[in-house]
């Protein structure tokens, strides 16, 4: 059984999604039970697909049994295992959690959405694990497919912005193609190995740094990363909550993934460095992406609206990261991505939350929270606490690294634009506290009315937002372990100097 | 191949697509697109991809042109561009 | 928006066009496409699974991984569709009836007439008498079209074709009915709580003969260890494990197309067509 | 100059499927109608599609379906008579995941419509501002 996790963990959700979907019309029961199954398998056998990996090195798997170049193979190292891990169980967390609000907003189509819900978490696990070029598109497309339609699904605006975010994701998935096929006509394969061991002898060749740029483009289309991010705040900010708090932590992170994945594996570190110099306007514009989705955050008055500007200037800290091009840097950027999904997944699921009880999350709704749902916002500030980069939680950690790669590499402005992300997040998380926690004092002693009844969120939901949120503390606490087991093995030797 | 055939098939190609994408109206777009995919499908079958072909004369010039029709017929075939 | 377009879109194109000057010139047989990589699927495929339609092979077996989230892809446009427009509950609105014999029609307001009767026929609200010549022609196509996409389905592995065409076809076949009769006659033949078992059946199919390989034994999709079971040599096992997956296929592919159409065509209502 | 027509002659199939992805592109971005756009996105994958199938192309060679019979039996394929099938399979992927996008997006087209009761963008966008 070993030897097949890398095929169990696609085929369990998988199987499952087709299950649900032919259930759905027999019996509706049995659908969320089915689901639950299916996403739970996936993230016990990513669990043990990564002790695998630390016990005994890099897993490959051949499907269909055929090697390399010719059939897909699989290529599971430890970042892999580090992000199937994350996408795996969050999803899981996450489908436990939202069972209620899915099942008041859409009773009859409970079977089709979690049949979405599981051919997602197919999507974007695929993507992890596989190693070939254009398996990975096919599985990006499933991703984002099931990601339109999901996000569709919200209210007022969310078909107009899911349909912007499917036209962006179109043109991102399609450029990724072009450069896949671009690719293609230098080497001749689609195995990221081969076509890694095949690239050196063709760096110069104009057609290889263009196909670069068009991945890079694609992939950065479908991360929201600065310049291309349109899409992200209102596909985000409309979609319901069981599937913001689904999407939002986990396909922009994936996509990071990927570039990362690209960067080191396909197009060697020398090619990326050495040869295309892209490094310094990268750096540039991630620093660009932070200052601005900083400051747009700033300007937002709903809470969902502005995570998802706190998510956009966070994937300029990842990107930035991996392109200052030093092992800390590097380090900071793949730590950050475990780090953010848990950040992200806390600040969505808590809002959802809120939003389940109070049905609206502008910031002025939010007076007297603290009295009314204490533990979600408790979970809420440790999030924030995360955000901002407060010592015990794991958000401090990575801009730590994160500092300390961009002084080696000299790139004060990145240095500059993370503190000054950092004390916009300061501002941001104190305005919504003071809001939440003095505005329903004031209310209250103006009118004299007796303090609004605790309304907490019921248990479902809030003890999945305890476990992430007691995530973000524990895994702040064991950085040093994760850094030397999981991350370390994966960076490049030639960082490393 | 025929490289005359090829040349008519490649400029009918271009001029479906830009006729495709400036008409006024919606279902004649869909049927310009209709044939645009048709051209492509033949333009395939003279390459030798036989079955890519087959696909896209099903696919892109057979259902998709109904569904245009059908999301046509639900909206509007009105457009200002 | 228009200034903005036109100087990404040349851009792009420009980067291109500079990339094209690297390439091997179009056609050649020595660029590294045509010699890398697929030689070998050339030469081997018919001796390794016993198809000689290449594409086939390599689609259903060599990349059969890619074949298979090719067909999830399809399954998430149909139940994405279903999932965006389908309505459920709806205001009884008003509908038309037609007496067969007078030929006279009624109109009842936010309501239907009490129970089937065979003198009344319901018809749509856009509904043109006599269409006797078209309904009576593709009632007539219906069933060889249906029969020719068996054939493309069945005949995949010898000559173009396969589960995505056939199933296509076979969809057009009923999408046809809808359009010539009308949409409820279709449903009559395909309902849509059929049609969404069999879109999740075909995929589990082919998923499902994958999962049977991990269980013989063998990697996932790796029909050759289906010998066990079919009693056949491992190349004549993977020329059938081919057959079934490009059933499965074409099952999801016929049920996707007809349930995308009858949601599109009718806005989620599944009542009146086009 | 006397160098460009040979790289124009030898590549035009690259050159065309530039065009025709800049003509897709620019309806993407340019185009004000939802489902214009649409269409420039359809136009766009086929040409990456073209592109594809153009890369297995080799001049003189046929489809690639091997030639066998009773009395051929198994012998070396001569590789010049058969076009590289790779690029096939892979675009057949890509067609599907074209349609579905199509259905996925006329589905979302209708529900806009639904709502707005227009397809044309600066006009939603006009209805949405006033709140």
């Amino acid at each position: 059984m070993n030897e097949h996790y890398p095929a169990l963990l696609i085929i369990s959700p998988l199987l499952m999604a087709f299950l649900v979907s032919g259930m759905a019309w027999i019996r509706k029961g049995i659908c969320y039970p089915l689901a639950v199954v299916g996403s739970g398998l996936c993230a016990w056998f990513s669990v043990r697909l990564l002790a695998d990996v630390l016990k005994n090195g890099t897993v490959q798997y051949r499907l269909g049994g055929w090697e390399a170049p010719w059939g897909i193979g699989y290529h599971v190292d430890s970042l892999n295992g580090m992000v199937l891990v994350v996408v795996s169980v969050l999803a899981f967390i996450n489908l436990v959690a939202t069972r209620r609000g899915v099942a008041a907003e859409f009773p009859e189509k409970e079977g089709a959405f979690y049949t979405l819900y599981l051919l997602f978490i197919v999507g974007l696990v695929g993507m992890v694990v596989t190693g070939d070029l254009f398996n990975l598109y096919v599985l990006l497309e499933v991703a984002s497919l099931t990601s339109y339609a999901l996000i569709a699904l919200g209210k007022a605006r969310a078909p107009l912005a899911s349909l912007n975010y499917l036209f962006m994701g179109t043109i991102g998935g399609c450029f990724y193609l072009l450069g896949v096929g671009y690719l293609y006509i230098m080497t001749g394969s689609l195995n990221m190995a081969d076509v890694a061991s095949l690239l050196p002898d063709i760096y110069q060749s104009s057609a290889v740094w263009v196909a670069f740029i068009f991945c890079l483009v694609g992939v950065g289309v479908k991360m929201a990363f600065f310049p291309l991010h349109v899409w992200l705040p209102n596909a985000y900010t409309w979609a319901p909550s069981a599937v913001s708090s689904l999407i939002a932590p986990l396909m922009t992170k994936v996509m990071v993934y990927v570039m990362i994945r690209l960067m080191l594996s396909v197009f060697s570190l020398d090619f990326t460095f050495a040869v295309l110099k892209l490094a310094n306007p990268m750096v540039w514009l991630s620093t660009l992406a932070i200052v601005m989705g900083a400051s747009l955050a700033l300007a937002q008055k709903n809470l969902k609206r502005m995570f998802c500007y706190i998510v956009i200037s966070e994937i300029g800290y990842m990107v930035g990261g991996a392109w200052l091009g030093n092992a800390a840097g590097l380090t900071g950027a793949i730590l950050h991505i475990l780090n953010d999904a848990l950040m992200t997944i806390t600040l969505f699921l808590a809002a959802g939350n809120i939003y389940y009880r109070i049905n609206g999350l502008e910031l002025h709704q939010l007076q007297g929270l603290f009295h009314r749902m204490p533990l979600t916002m408790a979970c809420f500030v440790t999030a924030g606490l995360s955000v901002i980069g407060v010592p015990p939680t794991c958000g401090f950690f990575s801009k730590w690294y994160l500092i300390t790669g961009a002084l080696q590499a000299g790139q004060y402005g990145f240095v500059a634009a993370l503190l000054f992300s950092s004390l916009v997040n300061v501002i941001l998380f104190f305005r919504v506290i003071e809001i939440s926690y003095y505005g329903g004092m004031q209310h209250a002693h103006g009118h004299g009315s007796p303090p609004e009844p605790r309304t907490e969120a019921p248990a479902t939901m809030l003890t999945p937002l305890l476990i992430v949120s007691v995530g973000l503390v524990t895994i702040g606490m064991y950085t040093g372990t994760i850094v030397t087991t999981l991350i370390d093995p994966v960076i490049p030797a030639a960082l490393l100097r | 191949m025929i490289w005359q055939l090829d040349l008519a098939i490649l400029t009918l190609v271009i001029f479906t697509a830009i006729a495709a994408i400036s008409v006024k109206d919606l279902l004649s777009c869909a049927i310009l697109f209709g044939a645009y995919s048709f051209l492509m499908c033949l333009l395939w079958a003279i390459m030798a991809a036989v079955d890519v072909a087959f696909t896209e004369a099903s696919v892109g010039a057979g259902v998709s042109t109904v569904f245009f029709v059908a999301a046509v017929f639900h909206t509007t075939r009105r457009t200002r561009d | 928006m228009k200034a903005a377009g036109l100087i990404i879109v040349l851009l792009t194109g420009g980067l291109l066009l500079y990339a094209t000057q690297d390439f091997p010139p179009w056609g050649a047989p020595d660029s590294p496409a045509s010699t890398h990589v697929s030689p070998r699927y050339l030469q081997k495929a018919m001796e390794e699974t016993a198809v000689p339609n290449v594409v086939t092979a390599i689609l259903a077996d060599y990349r059969g991984f890619d074949t298979m989230f090719e067909t999830t892809v399809i399954f998430c446009a149909g139940i994405g569709c279903f999932l965006l427009l389908r309505i459920f509950r709806q205001k009884p609105e008003d509908r038309y009836y037609r007496h067969i014999a007078t030929e006279i029609t009624l109109h009842i307001k936010g309501g239907k007439i009490p129970e089937k009767s065979r003198e009344f026929e319901r018809i749509d609200t856009l509904w043109t008498p006599y269409d006797l010549i078209i309904k009576t022609m593709c009632r007539i196509l219906v069933p060889f079209i249906q029969l020719f996409a068996l054939y493309v389905i069945a005949h995949g592995h010898h000559s173009p074709g396969g589960g995505f065409q056939g199933g296509v076809i076979l969809g057009a076949s009923i999408i046809l009915l809808a359009i010539s009769h009308n949409m409820r006659t279709a449903i009559a033949r395909i309902s849509e709580r059929i049609d969404n078992l069999l879109m999740a059946v075909g995929v589990f199919i082919y998923a499902g003969i994958g999962a049977v390989c991990v269980i013989l034994g063998a990697r996932f999709l790796d029909y050759g260890n289906l010998s066990v079971v079919l009693f056949v040599d491992k190349i004549m096992a993977r020329s059938h494990g081919i057959f079934g997956v490009e059933i499965g296929v074409g099952i999801t592919v016929m049920a996707v197309m007809i349930s995308i159409y009858n949601n599109l065509a009718s806005a989620g209502k599944q009542d009146e067509g086009l | 100059m006397s160098d460009l027509i040979p790289m124009l002659v030898a590549k035009y199939n690259y050159w065309l499927y530039i065009v025709l992805m800049m003509i897709g592109l620019y309806a993407m971005i340019a185009k004000n109608n939802l489902i214009k756009k649409l269409v420039g996105m359809n136009i766009f994958q086929t040409s990456i599609i073209l592109f594809y199938v153009s890369i297995g192309c080799k001049k003189g060679a046929g489809i690639p379906i091997i030639q066998h019979g009773l009395n051929t039996g198994h012998h070396a394929v001569d590789l010049s008579q058969y076009v590289n099938p790779l690029p096939h399979v892979l675009m057949l992927t890509a067609i599907v995941v074209s349609v579905s996008t199509f259905g996925v997006a006329l589905a979302l087209a209708i529900k806009i419509y639904q709502k707005y009761k227009t397809l044309e963008e600066d006009e939603i966008l006009a209805r949405l501002r006033p709140r």
